[in-house]
């Protein structure tokens, strides 16, 4: 039995693996797993509690996400989460490929090389365009996240950069007449216009679309009208933890 | 000088001794006006950012370094002392290959020596000497006249628009690359002869960097405000063309001390009766640190506006300009009402 | 009958005032007003439809929010939200004092004196410290905004500016031993840094503290802590549409 | 000279010839150091934005400005060419009553003469002659010849640590004040005498500005990396000492243009074998833009890390450094299999 563990801001997403291969893929809020499945140590380490979250012992565990450094997990292989990310890009392409993962925060491009990351890049420190941010929007427009991510065609164009002042930008287009569908449209947009450059670093067009952000359809037409081909594996947002796995399988080959 | 043809277009990013380009029969292009004059400045800015520029980078460097991807301009003059840092570094390290960058240097104390070494080493490029640059002045000084006129008929008689006054100051910069031209369009404005804004509208003193709001100026005239000083735009059209060209560039208040500045609005405060001023601060510019120095130096009531992209006026922005005048004309009515009882 | 209608970015609140001056107050998603609730003439502007809203014809109409310039109603006397929000302040103090409103995205400070704003300021263009920032955060600490603003004491100290990064900061926190409530005070204290400064442009000490963020019970320790004499009015979040009905009253007696 | 007393402090900005104001018996202060050595600089950095300083503004100027206004410093030597302008605008507008602000120019084209100007301009300020300064350059050279060996023992004995290292580069804008007792502290850097580190640790150079983060150097190390290579601060501490003061400040590349920094980088990565670079930027600053030229002109991995406030490293920077530590690892394991085969 392995367990691969991604501890994002929000949540927490696991992988069990058990000895005949099989995965079981959850996830739960990130405070639950502080709060409820952690035994500090002395040494200012923590273990999982497996009893807790109902599991049984787990032989190998692979830790990635934000929370790796603070968590420090005693029974963990820790690893970056573009690494992570990457590792699980590789599962459904190989050769030269761009791996683009949006979460909850960040976006993240890493460059592939023949299962090699030759370089990355991350959104700068200001967080217009994060998955936050459409989180936000879909909350003040009124509309299921899902819903959001499906209208691509005229967006409204919109000039706020920040995550929370858009708001107001939006507001006024509805009242200005601008459809709902177009300002969904215009959002999603605006974070495509904050990604492409990270992409453009690398004369790159084979793509593996990774993270939660990966369900963003409007997103995914944006790409593809930008010539890029684009690879969505099954279950995007659960990339990170199993590549985490992946690489606790390549550490064990060396 | 390199080889300069005739007609060859001379980017500037500030204001410069133009003279000494329009003596070399080449044409200034200011590349701040290219690109807000553009029909879509915001997809310049965007493009700025696709190519990598940070977000947290004033929109009018990201927009000239945009347009320098994208004209035919080979030379551009850069001002390396008396503006910002910014723009030094995009000229430096990001201008695309076979461009070439010529600094240029407004002397921080004022030094006539260092000025005028300046001067030469830009007359020296472009193979001209100090009297081609004096004719090329009175040349350019005959459109200043009208521009002075303009402007005073802003404030003094009334009867020309924010807008039209702010069109005529800012495109002083580069005379819009054909001074006679220009003065063509500026003798419309002169034309126009509109009734005298009615006494009620406030007026205001705009202070700092020309905006990106593309509505401003109507935006406040449907508020019952005008804009009848526009410090820094003035300045480019240089107020006191009737000295020499030395004089000139050092009465220029722009890229000196920021005590030169307020006392120029000081005194044109006053001239103008102005109820207040408006900041304008670009984001993310050094300039914004000024504010609290105006503040302390000024005694009209201030409006701090901070503006990042191109564009209308947002929500905020209106509610800090309504409110604005809105408490500007409560107050003077209650000062009228004090008189009157 | 006069109707007062505070347009903000998420909810719309409405005073209605009957002629025997007794009060009725509620409020509305901003969306369901813009699809609901207007009608859009054909120049532009719109006029409020008071029987779907529920309501009798109206004589007087006063408007007030972001909403108001967006919005153009045709039958209202529209009034920039920071001057209503004084004159709903002078209804609980006179003379001399600072009006602070804590609103959902901006927060403003004016300098009143005799019965006059004779200056104001508004927060700069970065969210950090919004009421939507400390909305943000309640959902991350998994704690209601009410518990939110209760906590004062023993601030953990953050240092992220952007209302959402600000979010993983808190995580790492979290899990680095950090207590709940210590968060929750951190919270509270960088929104009471970011207002500060707005506040002591001014050399005064009595102060009517408004909006929703006037709910804040750790901002108004922090206030007092620093010397201010707080007033809180009664439903400080109506204050803005009962500051514009008070304008109206003004303007009909001039 | 205004009536200067042996031992008054005078701020500086950035690095300056120090040697001027040792030759005067003034003590020179680094406003930078008193801000970022101090036990609680983001309390000093809370207080500037309380005194009303815009958020989008360096760190570094917000806290030179808090510094300034609590010490009993009457004079400040700032940079105003060759620096950032913010730096210029914070001294011009904001600067306490009583507190005088000298401005210094590099001049953008190195030119003797200007600089010599400029030099000289300060020397009269303080009422010294070259010779002076020449003496006091040999005194200062004394403590340079110190930090240049424990900079040498860094990259090459591996013997040093980052932050030792920078510790004794930072230190070289004032010499603490005081060279003598600076000479000391360095000395006892020299004395540690501990194992060279493993050669499996990842040799990094560290370009930009100095970082706001106060774990970096441990934090590097504790994954198994290290700055060697300190770009800026090594600039500070003038590695061409042997020249004269003149030549000194020429062949400082900070200043200058952006080219002679890439030259500098590029001939120092060759020496000290480094694997890669991190480009440290601080939020709002114009160095920001560089990062594009930097990838531009460097063949080597770049890290690009951004700071704003002082503090500890936060998850995402931890995550961005992680993630390039195992990457360059990895692709070096990878490599010498490679050439194992």
């Amino acid at each position: 039995m392995r367990l691969g563990i991604d501890i994002g801001s929000r949540k927490v997403k696991f992988a069990l693996q058990s000895d005949n291969n099989r995965m079981k893929l959850w996830d739960m809020p990130t405070t639950d797993l502080y709060h409820q499945h952690l035994h500090r140590k002395p040494d200012g380490t923590n273990e999982l509690d497996f009893h807790s979250l109902g599991l049984p012992q787990v032989d190998i565990v692979a830790a990635t996400g934000y929370g790796r450094n603070n968590v420090k997990l005693s029974q963990a292989l820790v690893v970056s989460e573009i690494l992570a990310h990457a590792a699980g890009a590789m599962r459904v392409l190989q050769g030269e490929f761009l791996m683009l993962d949006m979460g909850g925060q960040d976006t993240k491009v890493a460059l592939v090389r023949d299962g090699q990351v030759e370089d990355f890049s991350v959104n700068d420190k200001c967080a217009a365009g994060s998955g936050r941010y459409l989180e936000n929007m879909a909350q003040v427009l009124g509309v299921p996240l899902e819903e959001l991510f499906s209208y691509y065609a005229d967006p409204a164009d919109l000039t706020t950069t920040c995550a929370v002042y858009a708001e107001s930008e939006i507001i006024g287009k509805l009242a200005e007449g601008v459809t709902m569908p177009q300002l969904c449209a215009g959002v999603n947009y605006s974070t495509f216009l904050k990604i492409r450059p990270m992409l453009e670093r690398w004369p790159q067009k084979e793509l593996v679309f990774v993270g939660g952000g990966a369900k963003n359809k409007a997103m995914l037409h944006y790409l593809q009208q930008a010539h890029y081909a684009v690879v969505i594996p099954e279950a995007p947002e659960y990339n990170g933890v199993l590549g985490c796995l992946e690489m606790l399988d390549k550490e064990e080959e060396e | 000088m390199s080889e300069k043809t005739a007609k060859e277009r001379i980017g500037i990013t500030s204001t410069i001794p133009v003279e000494i380009i329009y003596a070399s029969q080449c044409v200034p292009v200011d590349l701040n006006n290219i690109f807000i004059t553009d029909k879509h400045p915001q997809v310049i800015v965007d493009e700025a950012e696709r190519l990598g520029l940070p977000r947290n980078t004033c929109t009018w460097v990201k927009g000239m370094y945009s347009v320098l991807k994208h004209t035919d301009i080979h030379t551009v003059i850069g001002v390396v002392q008396g503006d910002c840092t910014h723009i030094v570094s995009m000229l430096e390290s990001l201008l695309p290959a076979g461009v070439e960058f010529i600094p240029f240097s407004f002397p921080y104390e004022k030094s006539r020596k260092l000025l005028r070494w300046e001067m030469q080493k830009i007359m020296d490029y472009f193979g001209v000497q100090w009297d081609d640059c004096l004719a090329s002045k009175a040349r350019l000084d005959e459109v200043r006249k009208i521009i002075h006129t303009i402007d005073r008929m802003t404030w003094e008689d009334n009867t020309v628009s924010s807008q039209d006054n702010f069109y005529a100051l800012i495109n002083s910069t580069d005379f819009m690359g054909n001074p006679e031209a220009f003065k063509i369009q500026l003798k419309r404005i002169l034309d126009k002869k509109r009734e005298p804004y009615p006494r009620s509208h406030l007026r205001f003193g705009l202070l700092g960097v020309p905006t990106v709001f593309t509505d401003l100026y109507p935006y406040l005239e449907s508020q019952g405000a005008r804009v009848v000083y526009h410090e820094v735009a003035r300045q480019f059209a240089m107020p006191e063309y009737a000295k020499d060209l030395l004089e000139q560039n050092l009465s220029y208040t722009y890229p000196y001390s920021f005590y030169g500045r307020v006392k120029d609005i000081q005194e044109e405060a006053g001239l103008r009766h102005l109820d207040g001023f408006i900041h304008y601060v670009q984001s993310f510019c050094h300039h914004q640190l000024e504010d609290l120095g105006f503040r302390e130096q000024l005694s009209l009531p201030i409006l701090t506006l901070e503006g990042d992209r191109v564009g209308k006026l947002d929500g905020r922005t209106k509610t800090r300009l309504d409110t604005f005048v809105q408490m500007l004309k409560s107050k003077k009515r209650r000062k009228e009402d004090a008189f009157r009882n």
